[in-house]
């Protein structure tokens, strides 16, 4: 593709005609399910055409997020890490909303429309789990039970969240087959979906997925940009760059969207660089993937030469994932987003950083974002850099615990 | 006569319901695979080979196992082609590729198309590609004359099955209940009415599978159907050490 | 005292002369501390009387309140717990606020002070570990080390709390000796305190202690009050009854003082009814207690005949305190609020029942409130109800993996 | 004469200085209080008897371990005036309670006061009642000639260690540092300096404590103040099963 389709691309982005009644981003995207699922896809996306501009389910979901969520979360200035990176350093504050992360934007919109549906069950998947707290919070406050499947992996490495679940009055499913994270935990909540199509709806928890999932979670989560850039033209100005972690996307590109048409701000996916750049010991789809089709959707991958999907690694459960959604394959492709990685050691110093100079706990994937922040600051003095964060740290206080703060970062010596 | 139109001829009798055997490639063995196909080849009237994949979402537990087995036994799309080039017997049943759209994705449609017209391979079924995002596969088998079989199922609406009935090649899949395959739940109560209905909408042979492991389903699905498709019976059966002929001949009516 | 002495007691604590230069409410407060402390006393009464009000001082304090904090929190309509509860019920949420419940807007006040003061270093104790957590935050914020005691029966039961304070840089120190939790803290907060009283500050995290504390506190919650009534006032009106629970009683005396002039709305400040009635198994101070001195101030407490503080027992660790803000025991007194008790078994399913219908895990405290609310609302039908969330109950998953929920209490049956 | 009078009479000696006591009643064993009181008594110029208190905030490690045990043991200030009541020997030297403030409140003021002056009490230290607070209980002590002793601390203003002097009754107290009791730090330096302050504010006895444990530390305070306090050396010479007369004795310069 030459330059200018990539433009003629991102146009079409900008002016909504994109993703195309087939759910296509460009070249990415789509519905590659069971014919099972065909007619609960069509009827899903019926519905989102419907209710998602329908005055009244607006109404209901803003009274929510505003009343129960407790949005507008707020935009926090980091005066102590903006003197140490030498920059103007703002946080969108995710971990602020209810249950601790943007993923509850996603899940009581999806809970409203499978009310709306008339869905009898809500069936999830969660990696860190915050995906199934959220979801279990917003089915309780619908009124639907709801099934969450887990990697027994992450039941291990984020077992708060999984009490917290079965609190809610989630029933909560390990998953014990294939690489037991999030991507076995996707397959098998598909499973279920398939069992009955009709009765159940899946509360997919990232921009992935077959369409209509990437449009309606990404429409749900553009809550985030849309804040962000008010509260920073209030108060500042618009960011030279923003950043945020990409796992499977959503909370990035909900982040993202708020800024897409500001041409003067630069944006950042932060990925998962795990342990090193060689396959297995990442989570760095775009960074290092190529296009194939998983979870229903055609995008960037990590997969071998026999197109197996590889097991990935990252130190954060929710970033742990071969994939990501189509609509980021796409702006990386046109150049509009640049995606960028933070190894597990840049992001568990990051989120000690932010601890020590800004009281804020951020969970391990948005310390991806940090990390990132951080890196690009050094190269780049003096600049404005929006940072989103996806979620607070309690829920990794299991995994912290296997690495201990070093004190001399503590904010005694911090502030010398 | 092109692949896809022998396969639709193998699976339309008289007389009696033609039987379709899936088992996956390289499973339980590696060495033995061409072993099993032989024998299972001999006693079906087509054969699905199952290509492994990482994520395999609409299948139930015996596949799953048998998939992550073959994966680790080092099968893959590569290897069942050069298995297959490689065999020193005829197939007396035309024989199919079931796989994931990913390994295929892979291997590049085209070259995929070539190589499976130079091993034998009649078509293919893909579990995971719907008709709306079958294009560039369906144009790559086209070329060939390779089948691309499309799935209908119990949820699927009247007018979209007679569209997939329409452009199905080699015969219809009728999936006979919602969910994953291995059920051991039996066939649903209306499984007549939807077969009949998938039957009058298609003019190639329909075979129903999805948890079909006794004869007296088979009985069953024959009234309306002209075959079935028989797979985690077929697994288990194997895991079992039973021989895979006999398993088969015993569903026969 | 005659009625006419307590409303003019009354109308002196409404019209802002109460507390007064001793820092006495009526009958109860003072400052009744060590000699060495007397100059420390002095200095911080000095410093609240001049920082409080200054334009300054309030607009640093506000915008921390705004953009770190994520005031003002939300006012959440329970629509499936009316129903219920056959009430209109509200929740002011302060489990919404940064660290997870209302101990920061205190912390973060207290901390501005102190650096407004010169203070070197600061010292706080701990119950349930959020005002640990808190107050770790707000001096990683300001910048300023922290050490914080805790009670070693209280870091066992609030042990992901502990971890989070860590994290945040603070020094965490477990507190062997008396009752081994808040009470002893205090205790040993206070020690610290006395050994360097000009460069130590003492972070003290509830309305108790001696003068200025009570006062120092209330007015930094009372923000809780403020905001619900101007939320409650622009979607309803003025609620018939207000509930919070009181362990020192800061989230309460935060609240009640949004309505205190509201003569229709009735107070209730909700205690610890633990195992039963019995002195040690409760930590209803005001409701069993008798007038006597602790950590500083003439109040309420738990004590024996011969004047040794009890030991107090709630499945809630921060409201296991033998005593209670001086204001309340005033409030008591003349009236105008109610303190009733809630026991740890009508708590638990308080809690279950708001997390099954509303999709919120409240505090094993805040669940008193709740609890309190329940009672009240059984007998006074159709009345509108605001109960005070003072934090979230993820801190209390150790403690609840105590009691499973009761799957048939779940969501599903719920709603039949 | 007064008790309080009669306590700062016992305290102002010429030519060396007097030495006050302090031990928890009851500890380390209930049985022998009177023992180790009469024995203290006879060592010193003035004793304190500790009240044990459940939150022991101004004591370090070694009162509140005493403190606990003595309260394990059963004591309670109740149970020390009736010891008192029941002794069958003199007080060579006058007696002080030390006491936290809410078991005396827990007594009531008019009674303690009461009870104190049929037993032989001179005095009270209360170490979390500052001036300001102290109006109650001083006016019931005060109607029986009883003494409430204040304390002045290195932190304590100008303005301020004057008016405390002043108010104060059978001596001032001179906290010799910040912090709690038991200290092992040994003596500021500037202790002269703060000593000499205090002394020249007062009108009273000067004795100081906190922290005292040696001969040396005796000589240093001795050079400003009338007397020194001795307390949580002495209970661990108790602990240490040390007879406390010869413990006193050896301080002594
Ligand atoms: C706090 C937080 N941030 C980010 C992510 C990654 O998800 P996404 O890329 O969809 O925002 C997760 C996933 O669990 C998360 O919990
Ligand atoms: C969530 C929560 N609510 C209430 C309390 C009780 O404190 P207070 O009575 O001062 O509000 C605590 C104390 O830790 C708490 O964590």
């Amino acid at each position: 593709m030459t330059n200018e389709d990539h433009e003629a691309l991102f146009e079409s982005l900008l002016n909504g005609s994109l993703p195309d009644d087939e759910g296509r981003f460009g070249p990415f995207g789509g519905r590659y399910v069971p014919e099972t699922l065909m007619p609960a896809i069509d009827r899903l996306t019926a519905g989102v055409h419907r209710y998602l501009p329908d005055a009244q389910f607006q109404q209901e979901l803003q009274s929510e997020l505003k009343s129960w969520v407790g949005r507008p979360t707020a935009l926090t200035h980091a005066p102590r890490l903006s003197d140490r990176w030498g920059a103007e350093v703002w946080f969108k504050r995710e971990d602020l909303a209810h249950t601790g992360a943007h993923k509850i934007n996603n899940t009581i919109g999806q809970a409203l429309l499978a009310k709306a549906l008339g869905a009898q069950r809500i069936v999830a998947e969660t990696g860190a789990g915050q995906h199934g707290v959220a979801s279990a919070a917003a089915c309780a406050r619908v009124g639907l039970p709801c099934t969450v499947y887990m990697g027994e992996i992450d039941v291990a490495r984020q077992a708060p969240n999984v009490d917290r679940m079965h609190r809610l009055g989630a029933e909560v499913v390990p998953v014990t087959s294939g690489d037991r994270t999030l991507r076995s935990a996707i397959d098998e909540a598909i499973r279920d979906w398939v069992s009955d199509p009709k009765g159940n709806y899946y509360l997919l928890g990232s921009a992935i997925g077959p369409h209509p999932y990437p449009y309606l979670v990404r429409e749900l989560q553009a809550v985030i940009g849309r804040e962000a850039r008010t509260q920073l033209l209030e108060r500042t100005g618009l960011p030279d760059a923003a950043f945020a972690c990409v796992g499977g996307g959503s909370n990035a590109i909900g982040l993202f969207h708020g800024f897409l048409a500001d041409r003067s701000t630069a944006l950042f996916g932060v990925e998962a660089g795990g342990r090193g750049v060689e396959l297995g010991q990442n989570s760095a789809t775009l960074a290092s993937g190529r296009p194939g089709v998983l979870h229903g959707t055609h995008t960037m991958l990590l997969y071998d030469d026999d197109g197996q999907i590889q097991e990935t690694h990252s130190v954060s459960a929710g970033l742990d994932y071969p994939g990501v959604g189509p609509e980021h394959a796409l702006l990386q492709l046109v150049g509009r987003v640049e995606y960028v990685t933070a190894s597990d050691d840049e992001a568990l110093a990051a989120l000690d950083e932010c601890c020590s100079l800004e009281g804020i706990l951020p969970a391990l994937e948005s310390a991806h974002a940090l990390a990132g922040a951080k890196q690009w600051a050094a190269a780049n003095r003096g600049k404005r850099i929006l940072v989103g964060m996806s979620g607070r740290g309690d829920k990794d206080m299991p995994i912290l615990a296997d690495y201990p703060v070093n004190r001399s970062k503590g904010s005694v010596d911090a502030a010398a | 006569m092109l692949p896809r139109d022998q396969l639709s001829d193998a699976l339309k009798l008289e007389g009696r319901p033609s039987l379709v055997a899936f088992f996956t490639a390289g499973y339980p063995d590696r060495d033995t695979f061409l072993d099993v196909l032989k024998e299972v080849c001999s006693a079906a009237d087509a054969v699905e080979i199952g290509v492994p994949f990482t994520d395999p979402m609409a299948d139930g537990v015996t596949v799953q196992r048998s998939s992550q087995v073959a994966l680790e036994n080092g099968v893959s799309l590569g290897w069942i082609f050069d298995q297959l080039a490689g065999r020193d017997f005829e197939l007396p049943a035309p024989v199919l590729l079931m796989s994931y759209l990913n390994p295929l994705y892979a291997f590049g449609f085209e070259d995929l198309a070539e190589r499976a017209l130079e091993t034998g391979v009649s078509g293919f079924i893909v579990p995971d590609l719907p008709y709306e995002e079958s294009g560039p596969l369906k144009q790559a088998l086209d070329a060939k004359g390779l089948a691309l079989v499309q799935l209908v199922t119990p949820a699927t609406p009247k007018e979209r099955l007679a569209k997939l009935c329409s452009v199905s090649e080699g015969f219809v899949y009728a999936v006979t209940r919602t969910g994953i395959t291995g059920s051991s739940e039996g066939l649903p109560n209306d499984v007549s009415d939807y077969l009949a209905a998938v039957k009058s909408a298609s003019s190639l042979p329909v075979c129903a599978g999805f948890g079909v492991r006794e004869q007296e389903q088979v009985r069953r699905i024959a009234e309306h159907a002209d075959g079935v498709i028989v797979g985690s019976a077929l697994l288990e059966a194997l895991e079992a050490g039973r021989s895979p002929r006999e398993f088969l001949e015993s569903l026969r009516p």
